[in-house]
């Protein structure tokens, strides 16, 4: 562990020396993480891979952005530099940035994470992109300069109203969705919490429009091997089907999660 | 040092295996885990057809441990054999197939499929799921089930037969002599431990399910002792489990009786515990001057205590 | 706050009790504890006569848990009304005498010596004790030796009569029901897991007898489950333990249907948990807005789930 | 904790701010620490009070010494200053004091722990001693000066002779009884590994000297509560019987313990 940026009494970023990781990263990976064995907990965690560092064009390490839940994320919010965190990754699907389309980013408090290097890809191929940016309180909203200086328009709600729209974040996407041209398209991401997924969800297909979205399962490996972070997803029968979101995901298509046997 | 051990017919390159439902089919871990130099390869419990298992969530951590309720989640074993055995085979893995029934019919079924393809090592009945209604446990917790499924399975192959136990009854040693007095060639033991937890703030159990099946360190104690109880009980092999984390377990479970072990939970943990455990083994045979690692089988000291040591 | 809980005839103004065998006879915690401010004080198992138990090691650590093989070591029921009685009399500790026996009459013997002298407030039966060879766990995994110690104790005495049940069967509730069916006021469970740990590098039990009992919070899960299922399967209290560390334990056991709890291996770890707990069930109430502590009794919500946490 | 001082690979003596503890302490006690639950341990280790710690006249600290052998040692020689540790006591059987003889202190590796408290102590009431100290290697010899400056004469002995008498401490302890006038009485006290605590009982029996031996074994609570600690201990009617070492001892008379039956 480089450094331990604490960003307020919840959050943190942590920077993790784990060049071959930020090599191979994509958009929406995720890592698997640990600082250590205790009595309450012996499973690492996952975590959306935040940034990937350079210096000097070489890549040197990357960054998670941590928030205080339980056992684990307490633990890695206290972290002091050099301490030892094991990290296995890149895993998992990451989104599809092919799409030439303009890119709606929607970010719920720690969903923010996977869509730094997001928005470094979009940046690189010059898409358009818009950050939907919700939180609890303006003090809560990280990273705003990150993504300006990337080129993402800003739309931001926080649910006291002390910056931006008073409320979830979906009120201004569903404004914005609803002001679309007809033949206007956007690839619409989103990362949050599974009320603000669904509802994301939703609303995309409401307006037509196609989403990724990046669900959070309690895993228990990672890998594969546990089939503990399955969602239902529709299959070709129009069937739920258990899907394991750290190989299968934990970015889907929205359209394809069946939301009302989450 | 060698470190091959034998389970009936079956000779292994060394002890260590990955215990069901704790490597998916064993291909998941492709990328990260030499297959072939593992000792074997358990894969997840397979039922003749898919099933979907229980709804999330399906695991929570515990103290020193982890409960699980997957309800047994898999592809059937038509598709394992066709999606997953190939890869299997051909990275030279020793694959022991973890197999399911709701009836003694489906037990038979499965394992003569399985019988009929190249590539499956052995076959590895699963009795002692805690976490599904039919079926399964239903078996091994009576003695006459146990024996029924071992018979129904033994009269289809030639494969060797491994019942696992489940430690959810007063006397395992009795159900590891029904296995082998039914034509099993070892028994593994243990399944998880029937188990609850209940998150206080919502009041909600922490599983869907209710109940599910605890393992990792926490059992290991009594892991041991079933295992020390089955060895002094039957001639078969016994393969040990139950919260193995490192070479200094695997050999406490020798020492106890066991031929061979396998690794569940600690595989989530770290994934590359298996250099880790395979080196330890190797050292620790090194520093005790052993060249064979079956000859750790059993051999705990039991003798009287000549001095407390301090 | 009304944290009061009732044991048959016993009211207890609290459920937090000190579990036998982790707490001597209550007076050598007089010093550090308030003994009065405990809902009850469940003293060490004790015989008819004095009892040396078993050579040390007697104790071994294990992940999250403790084994322990003591064999029962104690004063014998006369030196205890003795010598260590009056202070718990005293100090108005509400004192549970954990009774123990080779045979029916002892326990009988021992309930009457017991029963003759103002004091003691409930007997509790120990007859899963899995540390010695004869009585106790002879009696506690059968049926019927579970009933007859129950209705032997239950004849010569009036104080409420608490079997102790055993984790070591595979139908906790059956003795459970047979403990009710034979008199009983209550049943306290569990008493400790039969396990055993071996020390790789001299290949030796860690503990000089082998065998012990596995206790502290990697048992948890299991006892939370027998709790459940027990409270499920009876109308008399249940005093649960298993692993309790804090109040989000002590409240656990209480949604899965305990009346009141029982703390052991955690007490060696801090004497002081006593404060800690009642405090933190106090906090939990309040924050509930909850008024009384048997409102917790078996209120876990097993409702189906309506949507998955995030 | 105060202060870790490392006084090398396998020992250091850790500074505890326990001043209620220190006011208490009588030679001979213990204290049950914890640095810290881990999944491998729960339970306290017992340690002797090795200094009670005084700046301008106030007691203000103890300190222990600690030596490297398993889990929790180990959690103690890593510790840093300001790190929490838990620690109860002082507990036990302390070393009778009163006997005007000469004391003899006999010390086998970390069984140094509680002759230093017992020195100060014998200083302070004049009464002459010796401390034969015995240790693997020279390097393993700590607070000579510290026994010195007491007025303690010292008889220094190591396994690989790079310091003093080569061999066990009870090699001169045995020439020095040898050599005792038949009027001449000692105290001895001993601390360390059990076979050295037989040997010095003995000696000191067939001498016909008094001795007190602290012994140390294996203790889950340090108050009574679990019965795991107990020593054979010689009844009235010369019968072994099994003596709860953290309150009838650790400190026992010699010739009490019944060593045939450890
Ligand atoms: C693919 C993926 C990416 C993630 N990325 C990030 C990230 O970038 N930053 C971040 O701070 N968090 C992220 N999370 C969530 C993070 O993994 C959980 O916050 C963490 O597991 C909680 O662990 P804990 O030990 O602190 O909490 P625990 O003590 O285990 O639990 C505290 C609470 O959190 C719930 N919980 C536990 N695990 C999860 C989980 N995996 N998902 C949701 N809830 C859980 C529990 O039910 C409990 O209510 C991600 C999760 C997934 C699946
Ligand atoms: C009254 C008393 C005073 C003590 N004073 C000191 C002291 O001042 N300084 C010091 O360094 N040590 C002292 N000890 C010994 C110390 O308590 C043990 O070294 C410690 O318990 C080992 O704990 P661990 O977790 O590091 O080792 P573990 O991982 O528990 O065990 C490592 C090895 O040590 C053995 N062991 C464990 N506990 C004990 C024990 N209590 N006694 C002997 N062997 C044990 C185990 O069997 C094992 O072989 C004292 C012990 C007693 C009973
Ligand atoms: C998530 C999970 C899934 C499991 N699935 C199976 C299974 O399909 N078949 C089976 O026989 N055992 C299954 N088990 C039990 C393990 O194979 C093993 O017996 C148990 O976990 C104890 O070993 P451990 O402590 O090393 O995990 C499962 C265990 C876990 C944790
Ligand atoms: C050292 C030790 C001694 C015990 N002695 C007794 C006993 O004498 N009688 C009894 O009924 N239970 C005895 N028990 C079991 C405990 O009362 C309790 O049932 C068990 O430890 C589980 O609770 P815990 O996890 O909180 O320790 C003993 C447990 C320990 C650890
Ligand atoms: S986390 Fe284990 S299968 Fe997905
Ligand atoms: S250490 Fe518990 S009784 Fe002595």
């Amino acid at each position: 562990m480089l450094r331990n940026t604490r960003l307020s009494d919840d959050y943190n970023v942590l920077t993790l020396a784990a060049p071959q990781i930020g090599e191979l990263t994509q958009p929406g990976q995720f890592v698997m993480v640990k600082a250590g064995v205790t009595i309450d907990s012996i499973l690492r965690r996952p975590f959306s891979i935040f940034e990937v560092i350079r210096e000097r064009e070489r890549i040197t390490a990357i960054s998670i952005l941590n928030k205080r839940a339980g056992t684990n994320t307490r633990a890695l919010y206290a972290l002091e530099t050099g301490d030892q965190v094991a990290c296995l990754g890149p895993l998992g699907r990451p989104f599809t940035t092919l799409s030439a389309r303009h890119a709606w980013m929607v970010a719920g408090g720690v969903g923010l994470a996977p869509f730094a290097t997001l928005a470094e890809s979009l940046a690189s191929s010059a898409t358009p992109m818009t950050l939907f940016y919700g939180a609890r309180r303006a003090r809560e909203l990280f990273y705003l300069e990150y993504f300006e200086r990337l080129g993402a328009r800003l739309v931001l709600a926080t649910e006291d109203g002390s910056r931006g729209i008073r409320g979830l974040v979906t009120v201004p996407l569903e404004v914005a969705l609803a002001e679309l041209g007809s033949r206007d398209a956007a690839m619409i991401y989103a990362c949050g919490p599974e009320p603000m997924l669904e509802a994301v969800a939703t609303l995309a297909t409401r307006y037509g429009q196609p989403s990724e979205v990046s669900v959070e399962r309690v895993m228990g490996c990672g890998l594969g091997g546990c089939y503990s972070c399955v969602v239902p997803v529709r299959d070709a029968a129009n069937e739920s089907r258990f899907v394991r979101s750290c190989i299968g995901g934990p970015v889907f298509n929205g359209a394809d999660i069946m939301w009302e046997k989450c | 040092m060698d470190l091959r051990v034998t389970i009936g017919t079956l000779e292994l390159p060394n002890p260590i295996i990955a215990a069901s439902g704790c490597f998916g089919y064993g291909v998941e871990y492709d990328e990260i885990v030499d297959l072939s130099r593992l000792g074997g390869v358990a894969v997840k419990g397979l039922f003749l057809k898919e099933r979907d298992g229980h709804p999330p969530p399906r695991i929570a951590e515990t103290p020193a441990g982890m409960l699980n309720a997957i309800g047994l989640q898999g592809i059937g074993v038509h598709r394992f054999v066709r999606e997953k055995l190939p890869l299997l085979r051909e990275r030279g893995a020793r694959t022991i197939v973890n197999i399911c029934g709701t009836t003694l019919d489906e037990y038979a079924e499965v394992a003569r499929v399985l019988s009929d393809h190249e590539g499956v090592s052995a076959l590895e009945l699963n009795i002692s799921c805690p976490n599904i209604k039919e079926g399964g446990i239903q078996f091994g917790c009576s003695l006459v089930g146990t024996a029924q499924v071992t018979s129904a399975v033994r009269k289809v192959t030639r494969l060797p037969v491994i019942p696992k136990l489940t430690p959810n009854v007063t006397d395992v040693p009795s159900f590891a002599r029904a296995a082998q007095e039914s034509g099993a060639d070892a028994v593994s033991l243990v399944n998880t431990f029937l188990a609850m937890a209940i998150d206080v703030e919502t009041r909600r159990p922490k599983l869907s399910n209710l109940l599910g099946g605890l393992s990792g360190p926490a059992i290991r104690p009594i892991a041991i002792r079933m295992v020390w109880e089955c060895f002094n009980a039957v001639r078969i092999p016994i393969l040990g489990m139950g919260g193995i984390t490192d070479a200094t377990d695997v050999i406490e479970f020798m020492l106890a009786g066991s031929t061979a072990v396998q690794i569940g939970t600690a595989n989530f943990a770290d994934p590359f515990v298996w250099n880790k455990v395979l080196d330890g083994l190797d050292d620790y045979l090194r520093r005790h001057q052993m060249t064979r690692v079956t000859d750790l089988i059993g051999q705990i000291d039991t003798s009287p205590r000549k001095e407390v040591p301090v």
